[in-house]
């Protein structure tokens, strides 16, 4: 185990590589899903205040 | 440019420009603000040389000219509240009622970009309000207003001259003011 | 042919919908697919000959460097038809692909630099390749940056479209910039006459990568679709049976 | 009937109205810094790319960039203002105008100094330079833009209502730019071989002093002037 | 009731009216050179200055200061036409309007790149070129000037009617001119050491050529989305 | 943004368009001129769409928007040679003519930029009458003028409508055309 983690004294490049990739998958979703609540909010905030005028 | 003029206004009144095109009307209100120099001849106000205490005048001054000084990306409360907090401190609702003045009540929170030319116009007519300065210098107040913004012009006028101050005036058609002390000056040869 | 589906994609409250329920076919196999080709190229894979266990950055650096291409492409398309048929929804795509394609690009580039670093010494050189990735990435903030200093939707949508179009000459330049110039950067090793260049327990997983990156890819992209799609469309109709269901009509 | 503005409330207001403003369009502020990037590098670009060769040019590259930055943007410093009609009104708020200028200028550097010295550690990295020149890149710069901003605004406030402003600008703003350029590169260079930058730091400094106390009166002059 | 005007007639107007213009302000296309000037200066006050150190730099600061004070210049390719409604009569004139954008462009190259491509063998010597390199330096930016000149007029379009147009500009057009500047620099750099300097120069053509097709049509694309 | 709206205008017709601001009279015009895309609805001239021929529909067309696409450092003869040339070959004196025309002949050759708004917009006038097209979109065409600027307008479009052409004009003030074909259109939503 040890020896697979250490990647043949390559750690140091190939783990934070796997992270940054895998980062960068949790945060494109994260992102998106973010976008759409706001668009959602914005579009409720707006029927709200059309309701009111 | 402009020679042999001379003119007064008293407390409470107005005076409208109805010079023609080029005749000299924005430089005359911006002399009088200070903006361009004065050659020759001398202003006074309250009885003391401008240029002796330029701060007290411009305290008691408020010019609207061509140029509206909004910015497009704040809200019209926000432009309100920035510029008046140049010359004094706000105490809060005096912005949302200056702005039901003018008509412009519901739209507080939109972006000045995003209003026509005449709402714009309106905003800068209630920024005067708030300035609560004694002599308004107004240049073309009522360009791109349709009869209603003309309407608001007038009653803030009115409210203005009501209130002891007084103003100088550039238009192109009379602007209709009950006040008594309200003069038009249609020729720049003509004594005021 | 009939085109009655590419009429009916441009309307924003199908779009949505449809979209909406391709999202979870694309989503899932891109997952299985990541993590079977991530779990085979750095668990099972055996080391490489000559770069030994270094070589398991390529599993993440080569998919990400395809979709930063691909996502590139994909904006360029989707300008094109929003400029060419005035469709809002291509434009909205386009919109969507931008920022996505501008990660991968950033994550091309970083762990291509990781990797750089114990195979060729360093981490940055001024190499055709690398520096094409660099100015692909700059192309997306270019892009995202027009139209941020836009305020006018539609004008927005067209304005930048025509730079996403002017932009993909940058495309082909990366893929041969290898060819085109001898740079230190490793030549096509995947799709080349005669088959690829190592063994099938090295490429098998990659393939693997690539394709759920891939299906990540538009998955991701049809979500923001969406979302950009409601944002413009806020208030529209449709929108409130989306967002307030249940509340009866004033 | 109204309470007077302070000096100091006065300037906070300008403060956090151009920032408000920036922040509305993220995108603005972030731009001179892409183009600090982007010039840096087309140094290497142009150059043949050997890494132990660039780095004795980093210093030069990065100031050359920065200072282009800095004067691509200052040109927006009272542009804008000026148009729509804001500086006159500064003018007759009856505060001091050099003063408001100075907040002006202040913001302004927030929104581009800041950015550009935090930029910078990057940019000299791809460059060649080795991680421990950080702090020192880092301090110079953000030190140097400090003078860079002030003089700026003087060069800003010259070429206000010009209509081709930005050219101008520039040939006005960078000779006047010249000390802090080559103190500023020469503490970069210091910084990346490791030595101590102390010396020009100092210099910089008090480059930046002497812009305080003298470059809003100047612009101020230059502005009243343009209004007319 | 009227002789219709041909569009090389059209064209010709348009190329008159912008050179009486530049020449009735003669500072203004003074500017970019003098920028141009003033940046290949800052390298050597920026770096310890000893000749055989810059020689191998000139071809780096000459390209990067006039892609740099091209991008300036291009800024006002079509901003104050744009202003005060010029380009909206040139749409609705009835002539091609790519065509009559590619008339500015060539105006704006005579009134920019040839100036600058004859500067530079000036600053090429201050940079230690040897006098023999003149005609390559001369050559190598006039043609590059063109390219960079057209990449510019798609920028300026892009970039038209924003008010912060010109960081951005630089933002959207350095990128897409960075192969400019690697032939341009090549090519330069050749000369310098009195080789051929052919093929970057079939290089920089092939460029320019493909400039002229393409950029005058996504220019007018773009220029009309911005006059809506 | 505007909405069932149906208009036809036929030669020697002027309509002029009253509508309160914000109403869409610049947008609209815009939108004639082909500047702005229309959304939903078609235009014809002469019978065609104007899609199909616009250089044929732009050679009939002449628009004055708010911006007069003049040149400040060139004079007022230069800017009517270069932007007429854009169009068709001058004969020599039909400049001079028209700036005769409205009243600028003595400042031909002074430079537009040291002539005030009244005297600009009066260059442009002379513009419009120098293009020959048959229809003209004035947006505002009286905005900064006095009297006799106003009088100006006015003769140009009685010249153009009496030569057969028609022209669609956006005012706040309606200008007094003796013309029997002038119609005013005060609110977007009567039917023209
Ligand atoms: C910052 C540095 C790097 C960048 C920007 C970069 C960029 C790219 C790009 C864009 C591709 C896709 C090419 C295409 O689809 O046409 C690619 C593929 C590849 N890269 Fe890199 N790379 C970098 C460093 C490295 C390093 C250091 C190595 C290994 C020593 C490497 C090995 C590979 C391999 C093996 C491929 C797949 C080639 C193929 O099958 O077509 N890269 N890289
Ligand atoms: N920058 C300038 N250079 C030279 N002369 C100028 C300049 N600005 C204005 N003038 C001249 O000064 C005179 C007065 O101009 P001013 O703008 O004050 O007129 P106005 O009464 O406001 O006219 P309008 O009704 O057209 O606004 C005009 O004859 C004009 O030609
Ligand atoms: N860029 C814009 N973004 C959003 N709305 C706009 C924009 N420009 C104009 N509008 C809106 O379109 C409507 C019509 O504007 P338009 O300029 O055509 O009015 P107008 O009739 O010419 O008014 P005015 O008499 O004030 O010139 C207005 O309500 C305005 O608020
Ligand atoms: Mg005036
Ligand atoms: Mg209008």
């Amino acid at each position: 185990m040890i020896e697979f983690l250490s990647m043949s004294g390559y750690a140091a490049y190939v783990w934070p590589s796997v992270g940054l990739g895998i980062a960068l998958l949790l945060l494109n979703i994260h992102w998106a899903r973010r976008l759409h609540g706001q668009a959602k909010s914005e579009a409720r905030r707006r029927l709200a205040a059309g309701r009111e005028a | 440019m402009l020679r042999g003029l001379s003119l007064r206004l008293a407390e409470g009144q107005a005076l409208q420009l109805l010079w023609p095109n080029g005749a000299g009307k924005t430089s005359l209100l911006r002399a009088v603000a200070g903006l361009i120099p004065v050659e020759d001849g001398q202003l006074l106000w309250r009885g003391n040389r401008i240029e002796d205490d330029r701060a007290a005048f411009c305290a008691d001054l408020a010019f609207l000219g061509h140029d509206l000084a909004l910015k497009g990306d704040l809200t019209a409360a926000e432009n309100l509240h920035f510029s008046v907090s140049l010359r004094r401190r706000l105490a809060g609702g005096e912005i949302k009622a200056a702005l039901d003045e003018v008509g412009l009540g519901t739209r507080a929170d939109a972006l000045v970009r995003q209003m026509s030319a005449g709402q714009q116009r309106r905003v800068a007519l209630a920024r005067l309000g708030l300035w609560g300065a004694r002599l308004w210098l107004l240049d073309e107040p009522a360009a791109n207003l349709d009869a209603a913004g003309q309407a608001v012009v007038v009653a803030a006028l009115a409210r203005h001259l009501a209130a002891g101050g007084c103003a100088l005036i550039s238009t192109h058609q009379p602007l209709d003011l009950s006040a008594s002390v309200n003069r038009l000056w249609r020729d720049p040869k003509e004594a005021a | 042919m009939n085109w009655a589906w590419f009429h009916r994609f441009g309307s924003p409250p199908y779009f949505y919908s449809v979209a909406g329920k391709i999202i979870p076919w694309l989503a899932w196999p891109a997952g299985l697919l990541i993590v079977a080709g991530l779990w085979g190229g750095i668990v099972m894979a055996p080391p490489d000959y000559q770069q030994s266990d270094a070589a398991r950055i390529m599993y993440v650096h080569v998919p990400a460097a395809y979709v930063a291409l691909m996502s590139y492409t994909v904006m360029a398309i989707a300008a094109t038809v929003g400029l060419i048929w005035r469709m809002k929804v291509a434009h909205a795509a386009a919109a969507a692909c931008a920022p996505i394609g501008a990660s991968f690009a950033a994550v091309c580039l970083l762990t291509g630099m990781l990797w750089g670093q114990p195979m060729w010494g360093t981490y940055w050189a001024w190499d055709p390749r690398l520096v094409s990735v660099l100015v692909l990435f700059f192309f997306f903030l270019g892009y995202i940056g027009l139209r941020g200093a836009i305020d006018d939707v539609s004008r927005a949508d067209r304005t930048s479209a025509v730079l996403a179009i002017v932009g993909f000459v940058n495309v082909p330049i990366i893929h041969f910039s290898v060819i085109w110039w001898n740079s230190i950067h490793q030549g096509p090793s995947l799709i080349r006459k005669g088959g690829p260049a190592m063994p099938a327990s090295m490429w098998v997983p990659l393939v693997l990568v690539i394709f759920g990156f891939t299906f990540y890819f538009y998955a991701v992209m049809l979500m923001r679709t969406r979302a950009e799609v409601l944002r413009r469309d806020r208030g529209g109709s449709w929108v409130r049976d989306i967002v307030a269901p249940q509340e009866p009509l004033p | 009937m109204s309470v007077t503005a302070s000096s100091w409330h006065a300037a906070a207001q300008i403060l956090r109205r151009d920032l408000t403003l920036a922040f509305r369009r993220p995108g603005e502020w972030l731009q001179p810094v892409a183009f600090f990037f982007i010039v840096t590098l087309l140094f290497p670009l142009a150059l043949d790319p050997e890494l132990s060769h660039l780095r004795r040019l980093a210093p030069a590259a990065l100031w050359v960039a920065a200072m282009l930055s800095s004067v691509l943007a200052i040109d927006f410093l009272f542009r804008e203002d000026g148009r729509d009609g804001t500086l006159e009104q500064f003018a007759l708020s009856g505060q001091s105008f050099a003063w408001l200028l100075l907040a002006k200028t202040a913001a302004h550097w927030v929104l581009t100094g800041v950015p550009l010295a935090l930029a910078a550690p990057f940019a000299a990295i791809a460059l060649g330079a080795p991680a421990d020149a950080i702090p020192g890149v880092l301090a110079s710069l953000l030190l140097g833009s400090v003078s860079l901003s002030l003089i700026g605004a003087i060069g800003a406030g010259l070429t206000l209502g010009l209509r081709r402003g930005g050219a101008l600008l520039s040939l006005l703003v960078l000779p006047l730019a010249v000390p802090t350029l080559i103190f500023g590169a020469r503490a970069t260079e210091l910084s990346i071989h490791g030595e101590s930058m102390a010396g020009p730091m100092y210099l910089l400094a008090a480059l930046s002093v002497f812009g305080v106390t003298v470059a809003p009166l100047a612009a101020a002059a230059a502005v009243r002037i343009s209004l007319e």
